[in-house]
């Protein structure tokens, strides 16, 4: 009955012929309004960089001490371990995951590197390759968990926050490996608190370091296949694994990454503090700062959206919040108080403009 | 014989070194005594409630007594008494509970003291410039937990600085202090809470430190800054914190003697087990006064000081 | 056309799934032959989606046996389905929202800049990707998309639809499986749909056709598995039965000869 | 039937709709008029939905007015829409998919139980929600749906849509809307979603269908608005035009008489 | 042309004439195994029980002072603020929210209702309520910057959970407020510290509030609109809002009514520790305690999937190793280490109950 089917719909489909085929085209607004509507729309990261700007302007009217090379470079040198730590949880929350244990392993990695060059005499070049090597293995324990047994990211990072954080204390022994003894005898451990002074501003290689792993994966999120496929696992994993993302293959390796980085933060950490200590407040409050500059930065929790470069940002804006308030205020606990405040702010702000440029 | 005794240990933290060796300190005497003693500790400093779950926790278990460093020296008396009401021996060391009867007895160092000796020493080492100094006070967290509140209230009375209200700290106007800074009482927290403040007034000459982990993130701080020569001081008298008073990092510390505090507490359980007697505490004083000593390798004239080489040999960890 | 002489490329034999209390797939065969487009039809629910979705690995069967080739398979997922040459659109269109048109079409097998570019530090040739996806979508005369870096989210429901239906026919090797291709189409772009069913067998890759629409299926099939409670009441040549009948088939409405309905 | 001497129930005039680069309605215009049939047709990413979504509040218009019964309505929310007697079937559905048929039906309306557990407990009547459910499924012959406590997301695609659709006709009290109600259906649903279209009309309810099967348009509408790059072309009646002019005059094959084309 | 598009479909339509009317019923396997799978996946907080009855047991064979009646009612005494935190959590992650903040309501509205009895001299019962309005209020805040101002939930939670922590710091000016004194003037402070001793086990009055609460929330949750509509803005908050949820409301009351719990959880620290701490750890730890009963519990973090009676039995796991492991006396350290093992573990089981019997 083939050609009863054809007569069927062939009574009407005769209409086709001398259909249109050229695209719609509509005329576009050009007005700079627009454009600029238009290009935040297109730019995620630039909301986060405009409300920068305006927080840097506001605090250099409001601190006298505040447009100082010195101050900024300071902060810069304040967000290094963040922003290592950020790209490690941006990372990890464009798959639609969490990470709370980022600052364990960052800690603990740091305390791998100083106590296996200490304990067992190892040369620090190669206690550090270990310290890296056990970071991301630490990093992929995770995602073996949450890949393969399909546990909740935030459980299972929970869990390993814990975990590493004890191992770290009964590793240690709680003890603390002096910065004297580190300059001496394992310079290469505080390799990232070098710096370069041009003209007397003093700017550390962590910061370097900070830019360029933000600059690299910006490039690999957006310019390679993998990036491709960590948007799409976040974004809808059953729709990406249908479409033929290997999405236990990427949370893995996403994990994976991120312990990297959490063990490079802890390298880092060496450099700036000096000593290695198993207490760094890194270890407790990481996750929390980095999320909050992931957040900031206009990377959506629920995954697939956002750009590591607006992170970069977010952790910009509130180490400038943090030093501008110490700048003008006295109270701890009032600067604790306004940097909650001057959070929702910048994230109200940031999502107003999104709003209006629509 | 103490065999069959069981004994807790509760403290604050117990990644703060000052508390692992306090623990160390009583595991050895209840190992040498017999003693069973088990551990617990706050999940972060000012924590109280995981100290109650652990005392509820050593009831249930039917120990004989329990040594607690209180979190909070008022919110824990009513588990305290409660503990007491089982038929267990509660010793508070450390810090003495408010009311301090709520204890049975108190093995405690004097925390205002500590603050004190540094204040008063920092203030003859600078003597008329005291009256120019610029003072960065790095305390411990915006909670103000006890020992923060009576280390810097006591630095500060040492050095001769209006407390205003001495149950807290940051209320003060005195214009020579440039800012609190809490640090969680770590390297890390000492060196930007530094950072922070000498972006605020880079001619800071007078560092009052928390502890010896934060005086040593505090010193990187400003060796980075390129300053040399700002005084710091700081409370523990931990050997490391010695070590850096003898390298100059530190200019004085004031020591406490958490492993003795810790060894008596373990005695007095066994003996309270073995015939019922409770300790008595320091003759004129409401509690058994483990003491402190000011640590300097330069001493001044009228702060009475020992040297490093004695801080080491009696320094805990 | 006498397809049904040769070994069926792709046949399964007692599949059941089961989710619950409910039984999706109850004892169903199935059977495809190389080069021809096979219909399935029945009712909403009888089980169509999931009898693809046991063939294509998104969803594993409870029992049953499948052969490709006549070497048995098992697939785990559907990446190692299409890396044996099946390419299948789910019903749901399996597209990441957040993603670009483009990128959705190339996911899984994206395209590299030639050159040092492209194998040392693995860049996207966007440029190449997104000529690709606007001439595919032209093919299927999907016009009205104005801009070829949309997220796929912000398309209307046909275009979102034509998009996953122009990855599928671009890249099958195998077996091309279509569940409900034209839903959502409008009238033109559901006829270059059809023709782009016909193209793709005439590159001689059979096609399994899920649809709803009669007529449509009874011009493009070559036979028609006709699905009925969770299995295979009979399988029909378009040329011996008319579409009624097959609806009859379908809903129960008559039996074909030969066949007693089991329950 | 002569609906076009009365005042239109719905109107719409001048909509525009930017989606940024992208133009989804265009200077568009609207009628309804009570008791009538008004099928909706057009390309894929003609506009279609965008239009109906401006009117139940769902989206709103960048430019244009709107007027409910003479009355200028700007709906900020589909619930607004709702309270004043719209009820619409989206394209995307709009079902919670862990919620069951029951709970996805009563959405927003549920019904609680009798006497004191209804007024100060609030207790919901599940077992009068699920049999008005099973109830209106079963009108719609949708009787492959096992188990009315089913999460939706379970459902397969066809049943998932016949769900919505008995939804908006249970409920609809001035307008009904459905965006292509029938486009997952199988034969049989679809039919009976036509026979309930026109059950919803001898209500004296006025219904906008969009649909791309021009038979089920022809055979049910009054009058056909014809859309086209985001503005409505011009309405016909089925009764003066062959589905293939209608066909003609939405994919830009052929003008209407009496219209330029503007672009 | 109406008769030509009725041959048209007409031509095929005609099959369903007779077409079958009857409901497909297949047979039901009704072996126990099978009915068991059943009942676990028409029952999601069975699957935390289940782990909880298998801790029990261990804990019963590895401490000996475990199974007595004291020990047990002490595991509820503890777990009876995070439970109540964790009813306040529950109902704000089912919408796909978050609430970082509900720690720092509870203490700060126990240092209110603590203060503004003394300092103030205000009727102890005054006080309460004001109070439980002020943790209402403070919910209430989160809920309007979520639901109307778009912002991301961990986001506002966050900052709110700064500003109220030290807020709560600034206010109370440091100070606990002592046991004896409370007893003395303000006892109605105390009331959920009372217990009942039947056969000299004591069970606080908290105890049965937070069982209270559980229940009363599950009826709610199951069989009010309401409940339905705060499960339907989590799952799709989207497709709810076209349904005719207004997503907007519930969102505002959710995290208002989480703002109230989180005020009686306060009054019922001041019961269950005696005194009014501006210090309790519940301020800085309650957040993460109450989400991890909640996830332990079973309820998505992805909104709109799960059981409030999940959460509690969750919230009891946590309880049961903390206290078994207190008993088996292991070091702090490692306790966290097993407890971080543990609810890995904990998640892992649960997840593998759920596949298998799925
Ligand atoms: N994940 C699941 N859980 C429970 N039941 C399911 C699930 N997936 C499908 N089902 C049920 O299995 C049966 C078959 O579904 P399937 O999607 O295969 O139907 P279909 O033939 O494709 O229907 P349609 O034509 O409407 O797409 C339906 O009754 C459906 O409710
Ligand atoms: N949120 C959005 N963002 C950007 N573009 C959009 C959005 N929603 C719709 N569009 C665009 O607007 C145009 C009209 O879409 P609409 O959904 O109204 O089409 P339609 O006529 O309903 O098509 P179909 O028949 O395929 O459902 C399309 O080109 C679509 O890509
Ligand atoms: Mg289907
Ligand atoms: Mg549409």
């Amino acid at each position: 009955m083939t050609n009863d089917a054809k007569s069927v719909s062939g009574s009407y489909e005769a209409g086709l012929k001398g259909a249109t085929e050229t695209v719609a085209e509509f005329h576009e607004d050009t007005g700079a309004l627009k454009r600029l509507q238009h290009w935040l729309h297109q730019t995620p990261s630039a909301v986060p960089l405009i409300v920068l700007l305006i927080s840097l302007v506001i605090f250099g009217f409001a601190a006298e001490n505040f447009f100082k090379a010195g101050t900024l470079s300071t902060i810069l040198q304040q967000i290094a371990i963040v922003g290592i730590l950020g790209c490690a949880q941006s990372i990890v929350i464009l798959t639609a995951g969490i990470d709370l244990s980022v600052g364990a392993i960052a800690v603990f990695s740091s305390v791998l590197m100083g106590q296996i060059t200490f304990r067992y005499g190892v040369p620090a070049e190669l206690a550090i390759a270990i310290g890296l090597a056990l970071g991301t293995a630490m990093g992929a324990v995770n995602g073996v968990l949450i890949a393969k047994l399909r546990l909740p990211p935030f459980i299972v990072t929970l869990g390993t926050w814990q975990i590493l954080l004890a191992a770290n204390f009964i590793y240690s022994r709680n003890e603390t490996i002096r910065s004297a003894d580190i300059s001496e005898q394992a310079p290469a451990l505080r390799f990232w608190g070098q710096a370069i002074e041009p003209g007397g501003i003093k700017v550390l290689y962590a910061v370097f370091l900070m830019i360029a792993l933000v600059a690299i994966m910006a490039y690999v999120l957006r310019h390679t296949a993998w990036g491709r496929h960590v948007y799409a696992t976040g974004d809808d994993p059953q729709a990406a694994e249908l479409a033929g993302v290997p999405t236990q293959k990427v949370l893995i390796q996403v994990y994976a990454l991120a312990g990297l980085f959490c063990a490079i933060a802890g390298w880092v950490m060496i450099g700036r503090f000096g000593s290695v200590s198993p207490t760094a407040s890194t270890g407790q409050l990481g996750n929390i700062q980095s999320i909050t500059a992931v957040v900031i930065g206009g990377i959506s929790l629920f995954g697939g959206r956002g750009s590591i470069v607006g992170m970069f940002f977010g952790a910009l804006i509130v180490g400038v919040f943090e030093m501008g308030l110490r700048l003008v205020g006295t109270d701890p606990q009032w600067t604790f108080f306004l940097i909650g405040v001057l959070i929702i702010f910048a994230v109200a702000v940031d999502q107003w403009i999104r709003k209006v440029s629509g | 014989e103490s065999h069959g005794v069981a004994a807790c240990l509760i403290t604050k933290t117990d990644t703060n070194p000052f508390f692992v060796k306090m623990k160390e300190g009583a595991e050895a005497k209840a190992a040498e005594l017999g003693v069973t003693l088990k551990s617990y500790a706050g999940k972060i400093d000012g924590d109280h409630e995981s100290q109650v779950a652990a005392i509820e926790a050593c009831v249930a278990d039917g120990a004989k007594g329990i040594l607690i460093t209180a979190s909070d020296t008022k919110a824990i008396v009513d588990s305290v008494a409660a503990a007491r009401a089982a038929g267990v021996l509660v010793i508070a060391l450390d810090t003495p509970l408010d009311p301090i009867d709520a204890a049975d007895a108190t093995f405690a160092t004097d925390n205002f003291q500590a603050g004190l000796l540094i204040g008063q020493w920092a203030a003859a080492s600078m003597g008329a410039e005291a009256a120019n100094a610029k003072i960065a006070m790095l305390d411990l967290a915006i909670s103000q937990p006890s020992v923060d509140v009576l280390r810097d209230q006591g630095f500060l009375t040492g050095f001769g600085i209006d407390t205003v209200d001495i149950n807290k700290w940051g209320d003060e106007t005195d214009p020579r202090i440039v800012g609190n800074e809490v640090t969680a009482g770590n390297e890390e927290g000492g060196l930007k809470a530094m950072e922070a403040l000498l972006a605020k007034d880079p001619d800071i000459n007078v560092v009052y430190t928390i502890n010896e982990p934060s005086a040593a993130g505090a010193f990187e701080a400003l060796k980075a800054a390129g300053k040399e020569g700002v005084l710091i001081v700081s409370v523990d008298g931990g050997c490391p914190g010695v070590a850096d008073v003898k390298d100059g990092v530190i200019g004085a510390t004031s020591q406490q003697y958490p492993l003795l505090m810790a060894s008596l507490g373990i005695e007095a359980i066994a003996k309270f087990a073995a015939d019922g007697t409770k300790p008595a505490p320091t003759e004129g004083k409401a509690f058994f006064d483990t003491g402190v000593a000011l640590i300097t390798d330069k001493p001044v004239e009228g702060v009475e000081s020992i040297d490093t080489t004695k801080g080491m040999e009696l320094c805990w960890g | 056309m006498e397809p049904i002489l040769k070994a069926p490329i792709l046949r399964a034999q007692g599949l059941y799934k089961r989710y619950g209390k409910v039984t999706a797939l109850n004892n169903c065969d199935f059977e495809l032959y190389p080069g021809e487009i096979l219909a399935v039809i029945g009712d909403n629910g009888a089980g169509k989606s999931t009898l693809i979705k046991a063939i294509s690995g998104a969803v594993q069967p409870d029992e049953g046996h499948i052969w490709l080739e006549g070497r048995e398979i098992a697939f785990k997922t559907p990446i190692e389905a299409r890396a044996a040459g099946i390419e299948t659109v789910y019903q749901t269109l399996a597209m990441s929202p957040a993603l670009s048109i483009a990128d959705n079409m190339f996911m899984g097998r994206e395209l590299r800049r030639p050159g040092i570019m492209g194998s040392v530090f693995r860049k996207l040739d966007r440029a190449r990707m997104e000529a690709f996806a606007r001439e595919k979508l032209n093919e299927l005369g999907l016009m009205t998309i104005q801009n070829i870096n949309q997220a796929v989210e912000t398309l209307s429901g046909g275009q979102r639809q034509g998009v996953a239906v122009a990855r599928a026919a671009a890249f099958g090797s195998k077996v091309v499986i279509l569940d409900e291709p034209t839903a959502a189409l409008g009238v033109k772009e559901s006829r270059r749909v059809l023709e782009l069913i016909r193209d793709v067998r005439s590159r001689g890759i059979p096609i399994i056709l899920i649809s709803h629409n009669m007529p449509h299926v009874f011009e493009v099939a070559d036979r028609i598995h006709i699905h009925r409670l969770g299995s295979r009441l009979c399988v029909i040549k378009p040329q011996d039965y008319s579409m009624s009948d097959a609806v009859a088939f379908m809903t129960g409405a008559k039996l074909p000869e030969g066949v007693t309905e089991a329950a």
